[in-house]
């Protein structure tokens, strides 16, 4: 099914921001919030996981159902994982479109990898010490 | 155990000033007054404890002479560098930036330029009718939130300045004072509004043309429904803003990221403008990072220019959307980047992740961050606000001395730039 | 007559932007002159960058042609200033290509990126392929954008062509983005194709959409049917945000309610 | 001990009564000493004017608003745009430069000390700030209280002591030197988007006069014996028929201090207007300045108009509103919690523009009209008026009639019908000029006693060498001399080193910030007052122990500490 995909901050998401190594900055990050009822036309239930993609990348997310949304939109908090799924393209602003991208969803039974995971996919090193 | 009061929280742009915190044995254990957010900071622990650097693709453990040297040689050897974030750190340290950046022939970019980048663009063309967040406390009798959502964002805004908040001219907020909310969802902000308008993805610019054509008394051109909004409520909505005393809009990057970016702003700003010739209206940029005003203001009065500023050939030059970070590492526009007080893996496009990890790049941050994992050197810093201080400008341009909590071995952000900056000025013969 | 060749030379770091200015007609008719380019924060001579070939003379910028040879889509600020003669770009061309022009021919024969003919007064830009963003754009903070002269897009415009248009006319043959002719006060916008959200807050000028303009502003009177050269079209006056003293002529539109 | 030796210097010193005498000037550790055997360096001045270092006492340079005219004008950045050039800084900016073009240009001029002319208390960190970033000058910033609302209280409970403690600790918390008022009570009525038309409407809220606002102010400043006495921008400023409401100010204006005067008033072109509106706009300079001369415990400054774009910038943020719906130009408006306001708007004063003929003629008016030069000095109230690099013009016009009547002649037909510039036969002397560009500028601001605007022993060595030779040059045939001559010193120095050489400038002049800290008694101190300090955390929105400035931003400085009577 074809989404708008939304960005933004939450207030968990901002809890864990000088702590992006941790679990909770993880799970957080890789939320999708959509509406019950697009849920059930996914065949979707919460807590499962989702493929979004579109011609930038592809991310697994998990599903959570948010009433507040319009039907047809997603949101997902800032972080890398929404990012695998946004153009760099600012339109000569200076400014990405994090507020409106088109997407595709469809269930998955991928997992969903941490946000380390996503960069090391992209060739980062993770430091272990200390 | 010891008791420190009214110290200043270095998250959000709401600078908030009368946190309390309680020190055992040299360490912040609890806060008073913090939002979670701001709890979370004080409370922090995962400090990277020394310098690290990339060699054959492994990371090494260095000392911070180690590191200043390398972090010189990686600025030196560029034909373009990009000197990134500014945001998380204090005023003193964002002025040696400048300095250095001029030295090098660098470009010097904020996280304004992902944020409110769009809304100092639109400030550009048509000014801004503002205020400080107090004269709102005192006397704002109506206040919108447009394309944001303080509950979740900064948590304190409503308390401290807006609904919650008793002023002079209203001893009991809540009652005297109206909320609109704006925005494309139900959030928890827009549950306590007085009026939610919700407004279809893009289609901001519409409804701010609309209300201010009924503004103008040609309501009647307006159709029936407006980017999913209705002309009763577009109608209502600006009767609304014309009859209060003091009207307060406040808007965050749900303006400034959605289709049109700035002139969206632009058209608030202008919108607000219009109010003027009504009654008293402001407007105010909900900033994110607690310092991000302050790297304005800062750039500003050091080379012209509030961000995105290339000075390459010597001489500023400014022109975001070709200046601006996300542009210059998507095009590939530079060979060696240094991140300060921010986060750009975390936070950008994945196609300038990638930039970030085909060139050296450098991060003075004091947390392992999503950028160390792609980073040839970190240099961990002391954190303003804890163990470091300085000059922070809240997101209505109020500056505030950041005070620090504790002490700690960690230098601050100031003293390695200024090491490096020295080291380069000797380089250069200057 | 003088004919120059600038053949790009294969470059190290070849996404670092480059800085050109100094490529215009006029400053080809002094044989002393010394031509710098910037390339990142390094100043190069000219010979650094391209192969430079020089044949024959001339009295004037007018006499001048230049041409662009290989890939010079990262090569910026070609031909600003210029004020006569020609340069023709073989491929595609970087930013602000015919900044502040006032005379002469720039013909692209690829694609423009951002801030074609930014300032422009006068003089002719035509571009064969695409123009980015801001194609005829004005400055940050500056009210009035482009003020005379003509820009000719064959292929599409990015977003937000003609901005503060305020003089001279430009005409996109393909689809223009979002927000054509945003903040226009004077001056002629064609656009042959589609776009979305043309002229918000219009003060004045003319803007023309021979396909459909999607996400038409709601601030725009539909002052019913005229024809342009036999094309039925539907005129608009507006914005009523302000005077509405801009006339906007569409084919079809389609708002968003 | 550094010392520094300036031979045959041509030097016109107004405070030490030396009009024009050729001497040496011996300089150790910054100051000025009666000779030096051996000197460091030597300096020879033969034929070159030698005056005090310029002071500008009414100039918005650094700070919030100012900042804001820069953040909000690029295009303005880009007229005016340099790089990094050995010691100096890059800068940009035209009519607001970035702090170093700002202290790199006034130091070409040989200015050597300047006065931001509105600092709002709150945000007093971000002017000192950039004053640390302007090395060439000492700053001085006026603390801003027409708004303020413990003050405006203390004046409604009749309490004049209490206003005195109330400026006092502001003055110090802020590290501000003297006592502003713009548009009072107008700002605080803009807090809902009112203004006040004269002095003589109460203001809302308090109930009070900006008459009585402005004699409490006075009174109150006199008590703290502040060195600089209350500096007022009028209210009304730049309406047309204005002159009657300054004149009105002037008339209730108080002699209370035999040292220096009671009331400095600034920028009174833009308060000196006639007619009932833009159409039968005309000037009332000979009326304003009429009773100037009457008033010796006034001095003015004349809020020079010169052609051309610039950016207009002020604490009345009420006036800057009613520029916009003149002008339709971006506009930017900044409201101070219970303080003040603020507003910047860019504009252009054309020759053609009638209006703006006529402003620029009335503040030569003025120039030529006060009989007294230590009470009129020139300054374009930067940049409202003009940036400050069109001072030296600003001097050629005072200096010669015929450069007047040349420019005049270009100016719109009908300017002559409305103003009597042409009629004034006045050309100001060299000396005049002295005193009207530093040593009133001393006087006025009390910075005599600190060392400041004079060439005697025990000043501060803050020198402009110009090279103009007095002798060779008639001012009033050879304007474009004095232009040139003024715009760029041979020599500035500031505390006995060069710091400005034919306009390449040092990175450093030992500058310092000047602030004033009035000692009160117990009683009047507001920091141990239980109702200040609760009405103080509930209604602003930051604590007040995070408020005042700690010396950490003010790196050297000079206090100047008073003892109040109060």
């Amino acid at each position: 099914m074809k989404f708008i995909l939304n960005s933004g901050r939450t207030i968990r998401q901002g809890k864990y921001i000088e702590n992006k190594l941790s679990q909770g900055y993880a799970e957080e990050t890789s939320q999708c919030h959509i509406h019950p009822l697009d849920l059930l036309e996914l065949g979707v239930e919460e807590e499962e996981n989702i493929l979004v993609t579109n011609a930038i990348g592809e991310v697994v997310l998990v599903a959570v159902a948010d009433e507040g949304l319009p039907k047809g939109m997603v949101f997902v908090p800032y972080g890398i994982h929404c990012n695998s799924v946004i153009s760099a393209c600012t339109h000569g602003t200076g400014m990405p479109d994090y507020k409106i991208h088109e997407v595709e969803i469809v269930p998955t039974s991928e997992k969903r990898k941490t946000p380390v995971e996503l960069l090391e996919q992209l060739g980062g090193v993770r430091y272990a010490g200390n | 155990m010891q008791e420190i009061k009214d110290m200043v929280c270095p998250f959000c742009g709401c600078l908030c000033d009368d946190v309390t915190l309680e020190i055992e044995n040299g360490e912040i254990v609890a806060t008073d007054n913090c939002c979670a957010i701001g709890n979370a900071k004080f409370l922090g622990k995962n400090r990277l404890k020394n310098p690290i650097k990339k060699v054959d693709g492994k990371w090494v453990d260095i000392t911070y002479d180690e590191a200043i040297d390398t972090a010189v040689d990686i600025l030196l050897d560029a034909d373009r560098p990009l000197l990134f974030g500014w945001s998380g750190t204090h005023g003193e340290a964002q002025c040696v930036g400048v300095h250095m950046n001029e030295i090098l022939g660098g470009v010097i970019d904020s996280t304004t330029s992902v944020c409110h980048g769009p809304s100092i663009l639109a400030i550009q063309e048509v000014g801004h009718p503002g205020c400080t967040l107090g004269q709102v406390k005192n006397r704002a009798d109506l206040i919108i939130y447009w394309g944001c959502n303080p509950i979740e964002a900064h948590p304190r805004h409503m308390s401290r300045y807006t609904t919650y908040a008793d002023g002079y001219f209203l001893d009991n907020a809540f009652r005297n004072r109206k909320v609109i909310v704006v925005d494309v969802r139900e959030t928890e902000t827009s549950n306590v509004a007085d009026e939610f308008i919700r407004i279809k993805p893009g289609g901001d610019y519409a409804v701010l043309s609309s209300l201010r054509a009924i503004l103008r008394g040609k309501g009647d051109m307006i159709p029936d429904s407006v980017a999913g909004v209705t002309k009763t409520q577009l109608i209502q909505v600006a009767e609304m803003c014309k009859t209060c005393k003091f009207g307060a809009l406040f808007f965050g990057v749900g303006l400034t990221m959605a289709k049109g970016k700035y002139k969206n702003v632009r058209n608030a700003i202008e919108f607000v403008d219009d109010l003027n010739r009504h009654t008293k209206f402001t407007l105010t940029p909900m900033r994110g990072h607690w310092n991000v005003y302050g790297a304005n203001e800062v750039m500003s009065w050091m080379t012209g220019y509030p961000y995105a500023v290339d000075f390459c050939r010597g001489v500023a030059f400014y022109n975001p959307g070709e200046t601006t970070a996300v542009d210059i590492l998507a095009r590939k526009e530079c060979d060696a980047c240094m991140i300060v007080g921010s986060d750009p893996a975390a936070h950008f496009p994945h196609s300038c992740v990638e930039q970030l990890r085909d060139i050296p790049m450098i991060v003075i941050d004091p947390f392992q961050t999503m950028t160390t994992t792609l980073a040839d050197l970190q240099i961990p810093v002391a954190v303003t606000g804890i163990d470091a201080e300085g000059t922070a400008y809240r997101m209505d341009g109020v500056p505030l001395k950041v005070k620090k909590a504790i002490d700690s071995d960690y230098p601050s952000d100031t003293e390695i730039l200024t090491r490096i900056y020295d080291i380069m000025l000797e380089v250069k013969g200057l | 007559m003088m004919r120059v060749i600038l053949e790009v030379k294969e470059q190290l770091k070849p996404n670092l932007p480059i800085e050109a200015e100094c490529i215009t007609p006029k400053n080809f008719l002094d044989p002393e002159r010394e031509f710098h380019v910037w390339k990142g924060n390094k100043e190069l001579d000219l010979t650094d960058i391209f192969h430079v070939r020089k044949d024959g003379n001339a009295k004037s910028a007018e006499q001048v042609e230049i041409t662009i040879r290989g890939d010079s889509s990262h090569i910026k600020r070609v031909g600003e200033y210029m004020d006569g003669g020609k340069i023709i770009i073989e491929h595609d061309i970087g930013m602000h290509c015919g900044n502040f022009m006032s005379g002469g021919l720039i013909e692209i024969r690829g694609n423009a990126d951002s801030w074609l003919g930014r300032e422009m007064h006068g003089g002719k830009i035509i571009c064969h392929g695409n123009a980015m963003d801001y194609a005829g754009s004005g400055y940050r903070g500056e009210k009035k954008g482009m003020r005379g002269g003509l820009i000719e897009i064959m292929g599409n415009a990015g977003d937000f062509a003609g901005e503060t248009l305020a003089g001279g006319e430009i005409i996109i043959h393909g689809n223009a983005g979002d927000m054509p002719g945003v903040d226009i006060k004077d001056g002629r916008l064609t656009i042959m194709g589609d776009c979305s959200r043309p002229c918000g807050n219009m003060a004045g000028g003319e803007c023309r959409v021979f396909g459909t303009a999607y996400d038409m502003l709601p601030t725009f009177r539909n002052e019913g049917p005229t024809t342009i050269d036999d094309v039925t079209v539907t005129r608009f006056s507006g914005d009523y945000t302000s005077r509405g003293l801009g006339t906007i002529y569409v084919v079809n539109c389609k708002y968003m309610d | 001990m550094k010392t520094l030796l300036i031979k045959n210097a041509y030097v016109i010193d107004p405070i030490q009564n030396i009009n024009g005498e050729t001497m040496d000037i011996a300089v150790r550790d910054g100051k000025i000493v009666d000779d030096v055997k051996n000197p460091d360096e030597v300096i020879d001045a033969q034929g070159m004017l030698t005056l005090p270092g310029g002071i500008d006492s009414h100039t918005h340079f650094s700070g919030t608003k100012v900042n804001f005219g820069r953040y909000m004008s690029p295009e303005d950045m880009r007229a005016g745009r340099t790089s990094r050039k050995g010691d100096m800084h890059a800068t940009a900016g035209y009519s607001v430069p970035t702090t170093y073009g700002n202290s790199y240009r006034y130091a070409k001029m040989g200015y050597t000390t300047l006065l931001e002319g509105a600092m709002a208390p709150m945000e007093a960190r971000h002017t000192h700030e950039e004053f640390r970033y302007t090395p060439l000058q000492d700053c001085l910033a006026n603390t801003l209280f027409d708004g303020n609302w413990f003050a405006l209280q203390a004046i409604q409970d009749g309490d004049i002591k209490r206003l005195a403690g109330v400026l006092a600790w502001y003055l110090s918390a802020s590290k501000g030197f003297g006592v502003k008022l713009t548009n009072p009570g107008g700002t605080e009525a803009w807090g809902f988007g009112k203004d006040v038309s004269c002095i003589n409407e109460p203001i809302p809220r308090f109930g009070i006069t900006p008459r009585e606002i402005i004699v409490k102010m006075i009174e109150a400043n006199e008590m703290l014996n502040l060195p600089h006495s209350v500096h007022l921008h009028c209210n009304n400023l730049g309406k047309p028929g204005n002159y009657m409401c300054t004149l009105d100010t002037y008339d209730a204006i108080p002699d209370l201090n035999d040292k220096r005067q009671s009331l400095y008033s600034t920028h009174v072109q833009f308060h000196s207007y006639g007619g009932s509106s833009w159409k039968d706009f005309c000037s009332k300079a000979e009326d304003i300045a009429r009773s100037v001369n009457d008033k010796p415990h006034i001095v003015i400054d004349t809020g020079q108009v010169m052609f051309g774009k610039t950016t207009t910038m002020t604490a009345d943020g009420p006036m800057e509103f009613n520029l916009y719906r003149l002008y339709h130009n971006k506009w930017s408006n900044h409201d101070v919690e219970m303080e003040t306001g603020s507003g910047v708007i860019p504009v252009q004063y054309k020759k053609k523009n009638l209006v703006n003929a006529i402003m620029w003629s009335i503040g030569l008016e003025l120039g030529l009209l006060v009989d007294d030069p230590w009470r009129c000095i020139l300054a374009t109230d930067n940049p409202n008026g003009a940036p400050f690099v069109k001072y030296p013009e600003v001097m050629a016009l005072l200096m010669s009639k015929e450069y007047r009547d040349k420019e005049f002649a270009t100016l719109h037909k009908s300017t002559g019908k409305r103003v009597i510039l042409p009629s004034l036969e006045r050309e100001l002397t060299w000396n005049e000029i002295a005193i009207m560009t530093r040593s009133a500028q001393a006087r006025a601001l009390g910075l005599v006693d600190y060392g400041k605007g004079y060439l005697g022993e025990g000043a501060e060595a803050d020198i402009a060498i110009y090279p103009i030779d007095v002798a060779t040059t008639d001012p009033t045939r050879d304007y474009e001399r004095i232009i040139n001559g003024f715009s760029s010193t041979e020599y500035t120095i500031k505390r006995g080193e060069v710091v400005c050489r034919r306009g390449t400038c040092t990175p450093e002049g030992n500058h310092a910030t000047y602030w004033v800290k009035p000692h009160v008694s117990p009683k009047y101190d507001m920091s141990t007052d239980s109702t200040f300090i609760d009405d103080f955390n509930r209604y602003y929105s930051i604590r007040m122990a995070n408020y005042p400035i700690g010396e950490e931003y003010i790196g050297r400085n000079v206090c100047m500490e008073t003892e109040a009577s109060i």
